[in-house]
């Protein structure tokens, strides 16, 4: 009982963990609070049906394309879109306001395209259906999959930040973004990648997504809402702290669900995230 | 009869003790002089007895009643009125809401057209009159000063802490607002004032009280003060030969 | 090396530098020295790229440095440790130091650099996991010129470097920059502490309100009143 | 395997669009010689997805036959066009009830096809009776649709309640009970919403009359994404059956984990979205014994024509459910203009006096309710067959135990 | 007179129902609502930039109470019942919330909502066993037109009140500068708390006088987020700190909402996110502050 509970929401935490990685990059980085991060992953996980049903590339090697291309698409949005925000914003702090705004039209700006382009159905796919024992636990491999590409991305991104020059750059950024050009860090240019490399991530958690689980075009905010409490719950800006808030989330649901009552486990989500924005609004494994 | 009494007050920002067990008193309608180098803990100690930062130790007396503990906005209310080191208007606000704000929301809380006569009259003291309905941000630095001077009359304040308020003017300009301040003396408000430029503090405060790394190295009569190696070393430096 | 004419900065209609020329030679080290708010740190910054000037000219070997933003300086061999250090305080000291090495120019010499820094700051060597916020006010300012250091630097620049210590450790400060200055670096230094400056520097400038008052050579200003002057006015000049 | 098909919805959506800009053209002629007939149902929101299967693709298959056949049969003999006038109800009841106004008093249609969704009709009954229309609701579940009736005699209700399904599927259990084929304890979970707690409270009793025993007995929020927890405990719970009152949702994240997990129960029974075409992909293949709400006579030739036909036009099949309703009401609907033209008084009478001949079989209605209806489908040989009632034409016998995933 | 003018206007929109038919008295609904909530919704965020997206939260609790209490009390009791139940939730969350700053508040405000609708669901589906509630009361189209008027009117005729009082002023400085409020004796969080339960007083009224319009009320139908950022966008529009200011903004967009939706039906939420970013991107201060920068930089033309 009590491990299959661990299983179950060790799991579950994974891809709720891959899920906020992207958006905890893009608002500690880029300073965007993006309310849109859902349909990209949203975009992300159609875009890997159409490319597994309709040109039989399998989802594996899919993620291979959408990340890439998602790394495109936020270089492209935070270039077009957000830059003249944060330019226009400079210190007054108006850019969260601006971009939460800005980015909520771009929530209904790709919920429309998909709804045109994709139709209002349930989409799904079977790929890796069957069960895998873990701990006497069956666990559908798909999700296993997609937890294992949780730990890796989570461990490769976790490495990165720390161990590389790049990492190092980032996290000069999204700590003290203007003491960063005194070394000649264009922050611009770093808040760019940051985003990018956010929404390349976005991309893979939708196309994790789409390999086990039914969705729809209207979806999006359910992605985002989730996300968001992972990010404050970690701390935001903080890749370590979204991996084991994930968890953490994943853990709690599961328990709440066998233990007290299905029906409360949205409920709880929110009471922990409401809590800890009270509580500790720089995260629990935020410093400080 | 002392009005202000600051003692063992202390205030630490983690490893950094920006103000160190200071301790001195101000009398019922003096004028006293702060000084010390940059960074040596005046603003913060200005910040202490206003309440916008909690002391971590020691205890802040106004008349006998402690300040310590209390909010900016009840210290306000005490009669507590200051102007800020970075000028602080109110860019949105016309020039006579900015200097209603503590006739309204401070110890006497007028309202109407009392609360207007106040302001009035506080803009009258400072030469800004005649604008009294401009807004606020697109006033020169210097009546930007001096707006943030009318706030702070208009609050009838007993204590008023300046920090740096004569910073930035020219010659002519300074020579006009040092003899604002010594008016305000004249009709009876007690001020603590942190200044550089020391032919203000010269021309205004028979004392001064000295600061230096958080510590008070000093408190005697302005014209000790200013020939006290201690001080004179604080703000030159020591000297060291390297 | 550096020529600075006719430099106008303005913040609203506040005037903080009217028209400010100054010049520093290669090797040379140069204080600018003032009161409180009359313009240094503005001087400075403008150099450092950190503020927008309105009028006058900034040129840095053929280079003008108005045109270039702020991240670029560091490329071309400026360094600015600017007031209140802007170090990382989340990170090590490491971090802050590698970080220090981010500009192409300064990547081949990481090791030789770093070695060099933790000599000068031995005490960066033992710290040097230790998150820079936590550490002590002159802990941090060792920081942040050990990591403008490490961006292998021409001209580094320097912006009261001494503010807000413990004199025990505005002497340390002092003399790590006495050291930095016998190696051929050109240094501007902006200080309130006139006598540790100018024990040290070369040239000084004089400002008072947004306006140089004064130059000479540091040997000849530490004896001039009107060092003391800018500093304290009138009657103190007398006593010293 | 595939629920998902570029070219069908490309061909659906441009459908749609001509349908869109066939709005202004009606508006502005309103002849004599057409009929207009308008609807606001949701193309986005949550409410999207359903309208999107079941009541949209029906709305413009019927309005493309009946025009391809030279238009409406009036009383006089004389063919009419249908004119639509369509609007998007944003999935919210306030959108909804202004749309209806516009459309009852701007465009002045003849007649106002119902939303999706209980909410939506409920919003709009009072409305649609003060205007004087018809409104022949499909899909809408609720016991409370006698009271309705009374409330808004031109209101129609066309596809059960809660209780009814609940006993219909109490009823199958039974059977496969009393015939030892399963034991007496039953694992159930239900949508924390309307439709979930009409369900489950129709079904608590109905199961305690017939000796059942509700061994897990649990609610879930709308929204919920994941199963796993839950499947667990319903695995757990030695119940042979295992009943979800769901949304499609989590019919289908329900199915995907019973799979992955190997959770093998002697019944498994979902809600909405088990008669979804798309189902067979999304069980991988393996859809056959599942049981769930709805079905159809999918040995009767008008359904297999009327599958047909509406794959072609459409591009995808319908559901086995609501949908074969909700175009047999317009086929209703067709045949009642015919006999008494477009005044909904009149036909409102005649709806609910009438004999239809319908896709779903000759169509009688009682006191403005469609009861004969089927309660329980189940997947088999890859098509949703009805097998409850048991008594009613065409009905398949269940097949249970449900063979092994 | 400068009463005159608001109260003719007022007494010609009192009247306008019998003059239009039923769908432009569904529309004059529907933008007086929205009129409404955006004036509610700025006489807190408007002078504070506090952003709340608490809106339904407060909105959907509303529309329940009364979907809950109006088969057992009289109409206008319902009325009251929302009204304080409104204002006793804003309290709570208020002394919880108005500490946080920033983009934490929004995302705060933003969870609450969902966070509310959970419990009533929660509550409704274990404790009283029935979810969808309907609300059978002899209200008509017009009867909810009159008294969203009534609470449109009441609630400007309120900010205009607050802009002249003292919460005004001191919502005003705490908007330019809370530390400035601080030294001047304004005690910030019970001026926040005060027009933070007046707002949301407000916002809950709306919800419970524009339930009737539908019947079945159900927690998925009547917390729809989308209202809290319609509200958020419209009041900033036009303005959200200027009286008039919520409701130029508020009736335009409704209409090219509504515009939209019914001749681009398939394609409506391209268009309404495109609008939305380009009213951050072109009008960042809302079209009043707009129209006056415009008349500033005539007049610096013509000077």
């Amino acid at each position: 009982m009590l491990l299959t509970t661990l299983v179950l929401g060790l799991v579950l935490g994974g891809t709720y963990a891959l899920l906020a990685l992207g958006l905890t990059l893009q608002y500690g980085i880029a300073r965007i609070m993006n309310l849109a991060y859902g349909e990209i992953t949203l975009l992300a996980a159609f875009i890997l049906v159409f490319l597994f049903q309709g040109l039989g590339i399998p989802p594996l090697a899919a993620l291979v394309l959408i990340a890439p291309a998602g790394y495109g698409l936020g270089w492209l949005l935070y270039t077009v879109m957000m830059q003249p925000l944060v330019a226009r914003s400079g210190s007054s702090g108006r850019l969260d306001v601006d971009s939460i705004l800005a980015t909520f039209g771009l929530l209904f700006l790709i919920q429309g395209v998909l709804l045109v382009t994709f139709g209002a159905n349930f989409t799904s796919i079977s790929y890796l259906d069957r069960g895998i024992n873990i701990l006497g636990v069956s666990v559908a491999l798909n999700r296993l999959i997609a937890f294992a590409i949780c730990v890796v991305v989570g461990t490769v991104l976790v490495l990165v930040l720390a161990r590389t020059r790049w990492g190092l750059n980032l996290r000069a950024v999204a700590q003290t973004p203007a003491s960063a050009p005194l070394v000649g860090i264009d922050v611009n240019r770093v808040a760019r990648q940051g985003f990018a490399l956010g929404t390349a991530l976005a991309a893979v958690g939708g196309a994790s997504i789409a390999m086990y689980q039914t969705f729809s075009a209207t979806d999006g905010v359910v992605f985002t809402m989730k996300a968001l409490v992972i990010v404050i719950m970690g701390g935001v800006g903080n890749v370590g702290g979204a991996l084991l808030a994930g968890l953490a989330l994943g853990l709690v649901e599961t328990f709440v669900a066998t233990a007290i009552d299905p029906g409360l486990t949205l409920a709880a989500t929110f009471a922990i995230f409401l809590g800890v924005l009270l509580w500790r609004p720089q995260g629990l494994f935020g410093k400080g | 009869m002392t009005l202000l009494s600051i003692s063992s007050a202390t205030k630490k920002f983690g490893g950094l003790t920006a103000v160190d067990n200071v301790s001195f008193n101000v009398a019922k309608g003096e004028i006293i002089g702060m000084l010390g180098p940059n960074g040596s803990g005046k603003t913060t100690l200005i910040n202490l007895i206003s309440g916008d930062l909690p002391a971590t130790s020691g205890r802040i007396t106004l008349a006998g009643d402690p300040l310590t503990g209390k909010r900016a906005d009840q210290i306000a209310r005490t009669g507590v009125a200051r102007t800020f080191q970075l000028v602080r208007i109110l860019p949105s606000l016309s020039l006579t809401e900015n200097v209603m704000i503590p006739a309204v929301f401070g110890a006497k809380a007028h309202w109407g057209e009392t609360a207007r006569s106040v302001a009035r009259d506080a803009l009258l003291r400072v030469g800004l009159a005649d604008r009294a309905a401009a807004n606020a941000g697109q006033l020169t630095y210097i009546d930007q000063k001096r707006l943030e001077l009318a706030r702070a009359l208009a609050a009838e304040p007993t204590l008023l802490l300046l920090d740096e308020w004569l910073a930035g003017l020219n010659p002519t300009e300074l020579a006009e607002g040092i003899a604002l301040i010594r008016s305000l003396t004249d009709s009876g408000i007690t001020i603590l004032m942190v200044e550089h430029i020391m032919e203000a503090v010269r021309a205004l405060c028979p004392r001064v009280v000295v600061m230096n790394s958080g510590r008070l190295i000093a408190d005697e009569t302005t014209e000790t003060a200013l020939t006290d190696p201690h001080v004179i070393a604080a703000y030159l430096g020591e000297g060291h030969d390297a | 090396m550096l020529e600075v004419g006719n430099l106008t900065v303005r913040y609203g209609k506040h005037v903080a530098l009217d028209e400010v020329s100054i010049t520093v030679g290669a090797g040379e080290m140069v204080a600018i020295l003032g009161a409180n708010g009359a313009g240094k740190s503005s001087l400075l910054g403008s150099i450092g790229g950190r503020v927008r000037p309105e009028g006058g000219s900034i040129r840095y070997s053929e280079l003008d440095l108005l045109s270039l933003p702020q991240h670029e300086l560091v490329e071309r061999g400026i360094a600015l440790v600017p007031e209140g250090r802007g170090i990382f305080p989340g990170l090590s000291v490491s971090d802050n130091l590698a970080l220090g090495a981010f500009p192409a120019r300064a990547r081949a010499g990481v090791v030789s650099n770093r070695d060099e820094v933790l000599a000068l700051f031995p005490k960066l060597a033992e710290r040097r996991n230790q998150i820079a916020g936590t550490m002590s006010g002159g802990e941090q300012q060792m920081v942040a010129i050990g990591r403008a250091l490490m961006s292998a630097p021409e001209l580094l620049l320097l912006d009261e470097p001494s503010l807000g210590l413990a004199p025990i450790v505005v002497q340390e400060v002092f003399a790590a920059l006495a050291r930095i200055r016998t190696t051929g670096l050109t240094v501007v230094i902006v200080e309130q502490n006139a006598r540790a400056t100018l024990a040290i520097a070369d040239r000084a400038y004089l400002i008072q309100a947004g306006r140089i008052t004064g130059s000479g050579p540091a040997g000849t200003l530490r004896t001039d009143p009107a060092v003391v002057r800018a500093f304290l006015g009138g009657a103190a000049m007398e006593q010293t | 395997m595939t629920d998902y098909n570029r070219r069908a919805t490309l061909r659906a959506f441009s459908l749609g669009l001509a349908a869109a800009l066939s709005v202004s053209a009606s508006v502005a002629e309103a002849a004599d010689d057409t009929v207009t007939i308008g609807y606001a149902v949701a193309r986005t929101g949550p409410n999207a997805t359903g309208a999107g299967i079941t009541t949209i693709p029906n709305y413009e298959l019927w309005v493309k036959t009946v025009n391809e056949a030279g238009g409406l049969a009036m009383p006089d003999g004389t063919k009419r066009m249908i004119e639509v006038v369509e609007y998007d109800d944003r999935s919210s009841n306030e959108d909804l009830v202004r749309a209806i106004e516009r459309l009852a008093s701007q465009d002045k249609v003849d007649i106002i096809l119902p939303p999706w969704g209980t909410g939506s009709n409920l919003a709009i009954a009072p409305l649609m009776d003060r205007f004087g229309y018809l409104q022949l609701g499909v899909t809408n579940v609720t016991d409370k649709a006698p009271e309705f009736v009374e409330r808004w005699p031109r209101s129609f209700w066309m596809l059960g309640g809660g209780h009814d399904y609940a006993s219909g599927l109490v009823e199958m259990l039974s059977a496969a009970h009393d015939a030892g084929i399963i034991n007496n304890e039953v694992a159930v979970v239900s949508v924390a919403d309307g439709f979930g707690i009409d369900l489950i409270n129709g079904a608590r009793p109905a199961f305690e009359e017939a000796g059942f025993e509700l061994v897990y007995d649990e609610s879930y929020p709308l929204g919920t994404s994941d199963f796993a927890a839950i499947m667990n405990e319903a695995q757990n719970s030695g119940a042979d059956s295992f009943v979800a009152f769901s949304y499609p949702p989590g019919s289908f994240g329900m199915t995907k984990t019973a799979q992955s997990m190997g959770f093998n129960p002697k019944v498994f029974f979902i809600g909405v979205g088990g008669a979804f075409p798309i189902f067979p992909g999304i069980a991988d293949g393996k859809a056959d014994g599942v049981l769930a709400i709805g079905g159809v006579n999918a040995d009767s030739g008008a359904i297999q024509e009327y599958f047909a036909r509406h794959t072609e036009v459409v591009g995808n099949p319908p559901d086995s459910w609501a949908s074969a309703i909700t175009y047999a009401s317009l086929e209703m609907l067709e045949q009642a203009i015919a006999k008494v033209g477009v005044d909904n008084d009149a036909l409102a009478e005649e709806l609910n006096s009438g004999i239809f001949d319908t896709i779903i079989g000759e169509v009688k209605l009682e006191d403005n309710q469609l009861r004969d209806l089927w309660w329980v489908g189940q997947w088999q040989d890859g098509a949703f067959k009805g097998v409850n009632p048991a008594d009613k034409e065409g009905a398949a016998d269940p097949d249970i135990p449900k063979p092994e995933w | 007179m400068k009463l005159l003018l608001p109260l003719v206007a007022l007494a010609a929109l009192a009247y306008a129902p019998n003059l239009v038919s039923d769908y432009g008295l569904g529309l004059l609904i529907g933008a007086v609502t929205y009129v409404t909530l955006a004036n509610g919704w700025a006489l807190f965020s408007g002078h504070t930039h506090y952003v709340s997206l608490a809106t339904v939260a407060f909105y959907g609790t509303g529309a329940y109470t009364v979907a809950v209490l109006n088969e057992t009390l009289p109409y206008p009791l319902v009325l009251v019942a929302a009204a304080v139940i409104g204002a006793t939730m804003a309290l709570v969350v208020g002394l919880s919330t108005l500490r946080l700053a920033g983009v934490y508040f929004v995302i705060f405000t933003f969870g609450l909502a969902e966070l509310v609708r959970q419990l009533i669901t929660w509550y409704e589906v274990n404790i009283t066993g029935t979810l969808g509630r309907y609300i059978f009361l002899d209200v008509t189209a017009r009867d909810i037109y009159w008294q969203m008027l009534a609470l449109g009117a009441a609630t400007i005729a309120l900010t205009a009140y607050v802009h002249r009082s003292r919460l005004g002023l001191a919502l005003r400085v705490i908007g330019d500068d809370e530390v400035v409020a601080a030294h001047s004796g304004i005690n910030l969080a019970r001026s926040k708390l005060i027009a933070f339960v007046l707002s949301a007083t407000i916002l809950t009224l709306v919800g419970a006088v524009a339930s009737p319009r539908s019947v079945y009320v159900e927690p998925a139908i009547v917390f729809n987020p989308t209202v809290s950022f319609l509200t958020v966008i419209m009041a900033l529009l036009g303005g959200a700190n200027r009286l008039w200011g919520p409701a130029l903004g508020a009736v335009p967009l409704f209409l090219i909402f509504e515009w939209l939706s019914s001749n681009f039906p398939d394609t409506y939420p391209i268009f309404l996110g495109l609008l939305f970013i380009a009213v951050v991107f072109a009008l960042p201060d809302g079209v009043l502050a707009g129209i006056e920068r415009l008349r500033a930089s005539r007049k610096e033309r013509t000077a």
